[in-house]
């Protein structure tokens, strides 16, 4: 067992901290305010080309495909670093289909996609979910019929997180009716600009934004599938499972403790909130699970590292996580009491308001990518051996 | 002993569950909420007309004689109908009037009330949010003729439209806790009285305000100068345990609504209310919210009969601040995605529980209250 | 609404507190102890025979089966000072069956039992359950053939609690193989000491004892029959049902919580204990949680007072107090420390040992009389009316 | 970094863990207990002749050089095992000694420690249970050859079997917290000094100790005179990691016992375990017990590195002592009847790890020391 970072970890952690102090400005931070909901301003886009120059986005990625073979420990820190700084690039997203392209794209897609996902350049929003089924991804209803050498797309997808900037869709389509529901299904990599598509926006509770995507007789070329036909399923599962992992999600969920944390320490309000010892106790008691979190990430990470496909690991973070940072945002609810409630736009909301946000988008986390009973399950039955019941 | 609604009560109860339907739609919370109007001026004289604003009120002011209790299962139906009106901090005042009040002053404000011309507000809270009468620093300097207030309040309900607000402060300038306190009547366009807006996650709007030496007539006190201490507790507790009622209210309907949800949705080839995982979470949050109800029926049962209840509302009001929203947030587990989209309507429940649950006191500071009710704080030792 | 209790009620609780300082002796105590796990010692059965005789036992029955048409609220009262009397008569268990056989019974067995079981003379054992089904009552096994006037009783009872010092035991048995499995099943009210039967015990963890029930060609007339054949499930589901309202089983839950709070209040090292606010909060967040257990009781006690059937109420009685009991063992047990694991047989541990006691047996109310899992499953299907499922 | 157990760790765990599933049998530990008989002899001999009673001590005194790492894991398969021998107050005793005593009397006492001839304990706790060093009150009074001792301490380990008790005591009677504290081996047949008995649920016993006017030589004070506070405290938390690792190790014995009991046991015509809600309740338990792990791993490498670990150790006994129980009584809930029967096996487990949770600090001590190292208790305002 080894829980520390070797020394050229730490320089590379530093290397990434230096990086963010000198490119994350102010102005950058405005603009994304500013932008919030409208796709990617300059600044945005710019930061992102330059870390991709800086090889940092597929980094652990082999050579060939333009990564640097580099450990995948560095890669966990430059996410980590990069949520810390609350840059909301989500650059794992980016990145969460190339695995599934390395894998099954023909050689033009890989030579086109995989440089410039490196690069940044190319962003993928995500079209598998359907207003039809959530979870339940194999019950889509999409669908792309063969018209020559085209495909004809038809259908909707929603909650497509960040389509309004993306370059491209990850789409899930039917391309057969007539085979069981996992079997008929295919992915295509589609130019968001592609006439026919419609993207329209779904604004949340926290004030983000995701999106529903309309189909309507989307035309494209067959060279857009990705793999072979009705192997969707299968190609699409793979990246899904290791989208799970990394520390992208990981700080996610830990990071409303964190910022309560730097709360409760350094701020007037918040120390005096802490001249309680319950609720110190409370806080501890976050800060125990919070160590969960980050725990259960390095598990699954160093079973990566060493080649094996974690069996049930990878489920117990996307348990643990989500329900933690929902627990977290209620219990700092009753210590912060009216404070938690005022919403940005009062001098008097700690952090911008930002504990009220925190609060009600908590909860996506606990059933995008997964529900999190989808994720007791699978550790039920895949990690525990227990069977498949009968009523 | 009979737990369930009597007669009346669920008279009560269908007569304005079935009006609050009809005149509360969820077009008019958003559309109150979009405008940033914090009430409904159409709805707040329906409302009127029908003796609510009277509610437990002399019917010499034009009130309705009724027991606390039918107040509480009427603002329950308001929280079921999350209701764009200010009658939460209206009857909080208005109560505290009518109980310490002189028979000029409750004639001079509660008809007002009463027939929906006169909005009230209340203001107790200062900076740190606590809820003990100890936290009360706002000065009041009294003089021959007047009291002058220097201070700050905090998250004032429904201050926006208020004629007046009913402002505990501390008349003694060297006493603490609940002595040296007074209740007073301040009109809200008093000189030297500004205010801060302080938007919520409920979609409402409470307000900071700023006493910068504001000027009130003595006879604006209500109440006994200097001796109101017991006279703010009750105010405190019974905005509390009204506030529980609204809670308990938006929780019933907003699991409904996903017990509706559950049944309807597909997932997998069948409905997901028939997958175990989501019927025990049902399960769960049925006995979470039916807990938070029994809680608050038997505190404003104990109102209504004139005995102390301390303990009970601080029980209720702990309780309520976890379980509703936990209960709520399994709601939005269940709906998933939707859930978190503005469009969909079980949100606007959602914040306004969430909100509710955050306001008059944390779980933490009413169970203080409960440990002392229940005598396990150890006397201090010398 | 209606929470209180009127003054004829307050004079019926001071009434029954009276009788019980007056008759539970520091020798009762003793021969309690004493006889654990070995039947009923003479000072018992005379108490038993007394509170019969007082007319306590089965209060709330109509005058016509020995009842005397009491208030339900006022049974209440008597069950819950009792157990607060800490009076280890389960005389719940007593009567649970009298509904039942008021229903079902002949004119015989009316006429013979429910005097007996009114003035404490017979008492049942509930021969339910057995090794091969726990909550799954209706697979039982154990047979009984006709035989001429007979039945011929093979078959193994576990987890009967009380048949050491019971009377009779409430058997079910199958009548019937051929039938689904809940339609083949009948009642029988077998004296303890027919021949055949052999009582084996089993010791619990917190020393007290249940029983394994062994049946050898057990022969009974078959006027000891409960209502018609192949009838009994439905006979017994019934009597459950109505078993599980009632201060008894609701006082059983919270009874640990309210000895934490009286050794909170009075003992030096409780007080102690409380010089701790987190220990504090903790201790008021179990007495909110413990007001939800009495709140559910009264509310189904309210329900059967005006002639409804609760439809998922009390359900939820038997999953919020099990649970809280657990927890408040856990909780106390993380306020306690040290002192909570020390075991009857120390001067230093308080309570006589109780705290330990109550921890490992807590377990037992969430699976015993149905487990909380089956307690939800009812909630959701017969209070929310939530389908069921098809896998 | 690499959280799994590298091939030397493995092969350790498999080593112990095929040995104790062998030699520590339920038959053996319902023996000891029944008995009353605290350990097993016969056992101590042979975990003595596996050298685990050296783990991590000197080559030269007969140990087994090792990271402390190494001696967590044994820990963790011991209580897996729930092997019925006094390792855990033996070992905490003899690292003190290791640490702070002198080469003199290291050698004195920890190659009979090693060899498995000298039983060790150690005496921490006082009246209340409290683990902060201020909660020492034991006096020791200085002579100019010797030490006596005079108070009680409770919920001694291991003692009936044990040679010698390592006793924190306060030897300077104007001190407090850390200040002034000594560690004194304290022969258990010394004259002054008697034990009362105290069963546990664990079906162990401990001992409160007696202390009236102990006299003890100079020479048996282990490290500096009224300088071992950091001593102690370090002593203090290395049982506690190796308590947390027990814990670890008998809480996944006993899911894995609970895992296949829900494959095997049928009801309602299929396995228990296929049914959703006791996958999830399965699910949740192999996730507290693997979070358990986890933690405790972290502060033994910690340990092993040589690095401040005062904060891990805290944070892993503070969940451990709230979720190991938890799943266990998951476990209990899964078995229903048979769990509550002492026949059965699964006992054996739950009431050791629930035991072992209720001693060296609770949830709330531990947490208040998180509480400190993470920098959220505000300084005393004058």
């Amino acid at each position: 067992m080894d829980f520390g970072y070797n020394e050229a970890n730490e320089r590379f952690r530093q290397e990434i901290k230096d990086f963010l102090t000198a490119n994350v400005s102010r102005e950058f931070r405005a603009e994304v305010r500013e932008m919030q909901g409208k796709g990617m301003g300059p600044l945005t886009k710019a930061l992102i080309l330059k870390i991709g120059e800086k090889g940092w986005i597929g980094m652990s990625w082999p050579e060939e495909y333009g990564g640097r073979n580099a450990d995948r420990i560095d890669q966990f820190i430059f996410e980590e670093e990069l949520v810390r700084a609350r840059v909301p690039l989500n650059i794992g997203n980016f990145i969460e289909q190339a695995p599934a392209i390395m894998a099954a794209g023909s050689e033009e897609q890989k030579k086109y996609f995989i440089p410039r996902l490196v690069r940044g350049e190319v962003t993928f929003a995500l079209g598998y979910t359907e207003p039809s089924g959530g979870t339940d991804l194999a019950s889509l209803r999409t669908r792309a019929i063969e018209d020559g050498d085209d495909y004809v797309i038809n259908g909707q997808k929603t909650f497509t997180s960040g389509a309004e900037s993306a370059s491209h869709i990850y789409l899930m389509a039917r391309t057969d009716q007539d085979t069981p529901k996992h079997d008929g299904i295919s992915i295509f990599l589609v130019p968001i600009e592609t006439p026919g598509i419609t993207v329209r926006p779904l604004w949340t509770l926290a004030g983000g934004r995701t999106n529903e995507v309309f189909f309507d007789d989307v035309r494209i070329p067959k060279t857009a599938m990705l793999g072979e036909k009705n192997q969707g399923w299968y190609i699409g599962s793979k990246a899904l499972n290791l989208g799970r992992a990394g520390a992208m999600r990981y700080y996610t969920y830990v990071s409303l403790f964190e910022e309560t944390l730097y709360f409760a320490r350094s701020n007037p309000l918040g120390q005096q909130l802490m001249d309680d010892e319950t609720a110190r106790d409370k806080i501890a008691e976050l800060y125990c699970e919070a160590q969960v979190a980050r725990l259960f990430t390095l598990r699954s990470l160093s079973m990566v590292r060493r080649g094996i496909n974690p069996p049930y690991e990878i489920s117990s973070e996307k348990v643990w996580g989500p329900e933690f940072l929902v627990k977290s945002t209620e219990v700092v609810s009753q210590i912060l009491g009216p404070y938690n409630q005022l919403w940005e736009g009062s001098d008097l909301a700690p952090h911008r308001g930002a504990f009220p946000k925190r609060y009600v988008s908590a909860m996506v986390s606990t059933f995008g990518h997964g529900s999190t009973q989808v994720m007791r399950d699978a550790i039920a039955r895949r990690g525990l051996g227990l069977p498949r019941g009968s009523i | 002993m009979d737990t369930l609604l009597n007669e009346d009560e669920q008279l009560l109860t269908d007569q304005a569950r079935a009006f609050l339907a009809k005149e509360s739609s969820t077009a008019l919370v958003r559309e109150v909420e979009a405008a940033n109007k914090d009430f409904d001026q159409g709805l707040w004289q329906k409302v009127a007309a029908l003796g609510w604003l009277g509610m437990t009120l002399p019917e010499a002011y034009g009130g309705v004689p009724a027991p606390f209790s039918h107040l509480g299962l009427l603002f329950e139906e308001l929280g079921r109908g999350i209701a764009p009106i200010p009658i939460h901090p209206t009857m909080v005042a208005a109560l505290a009037i009518h109980a310490n009040g002189s028979a000029q002053q409750a004639e001079a404000i509660l008809p007002a009330v009463i027939k929906g011309d006169k909005i009230l507000s209340w203001a107790y809270f200062e900076a740190g949010g606590d809820i003990d009468l100890s936290s009360i620093n706002m000065s009041a300097a009294v003089g021959a003729n007047s009291i002058v207030l220097s201070g700050k309040k905090l998250f004032v309900d429904g201050f926006k439209h208020a004629d007046q607000c009913l402002v505990v402060c501390r008349s003694q300038p060297q006493s603490s806790g609940a002595e040296g306190i007074s209740l007073v009547l301040v009109d809200t366009d008093s000189q030297g009285l500004s205010n801060t807006r302080l938007p919520t996650m409920a979609g409402d709007i409470q307000d900071e305000l700023h006493f910068d030496k504001v000027e009130v007539p003595l006879d604006n006190v209500i109440g006994e100068l200097h001796q109101a201490g017991a006279a703010a507790i009750v105010m405190f507790e019974q905005a509390v345990i009204l506030n529980c009622a609204m809670m308990v209210g938006a929780s019933h309907k907003a699991i409904e609504m996903t017990f509706d949800y559950a049944k309807e949705r597909e997932a997998f080839g069948q409905p997901i209310g028939s997958f175990q995982a989501i019927q025990h979470m049902c399960a769960n949050m049925v006995t979470w919210v039916d807990g938070a109800t029994m809680l608050t029926h038997e505190a404003l049962w104990k109102l209504a009969e004139g005995l102390p209840a301390t303990r009970e509302i601080s029980v209720a009001k702990a309780f309520c601040n976890e379980r509703c929203p936990a209960a709520l947030r399994e709601g939005n587990q269940i709906h998933a995605g939707i859930a978190q989209i503005k469009e969909y309507d079980l949100q606007l429940w959602y914040r306004r529980a969430a909100a509710w649950s955050m306001r008059m006191g944390t779980s933490i500071q009413h169970r203080r209250i409960v440990a002392r009710e229940i005598g396990i704080v150890p006397e201090p030792s010398a």
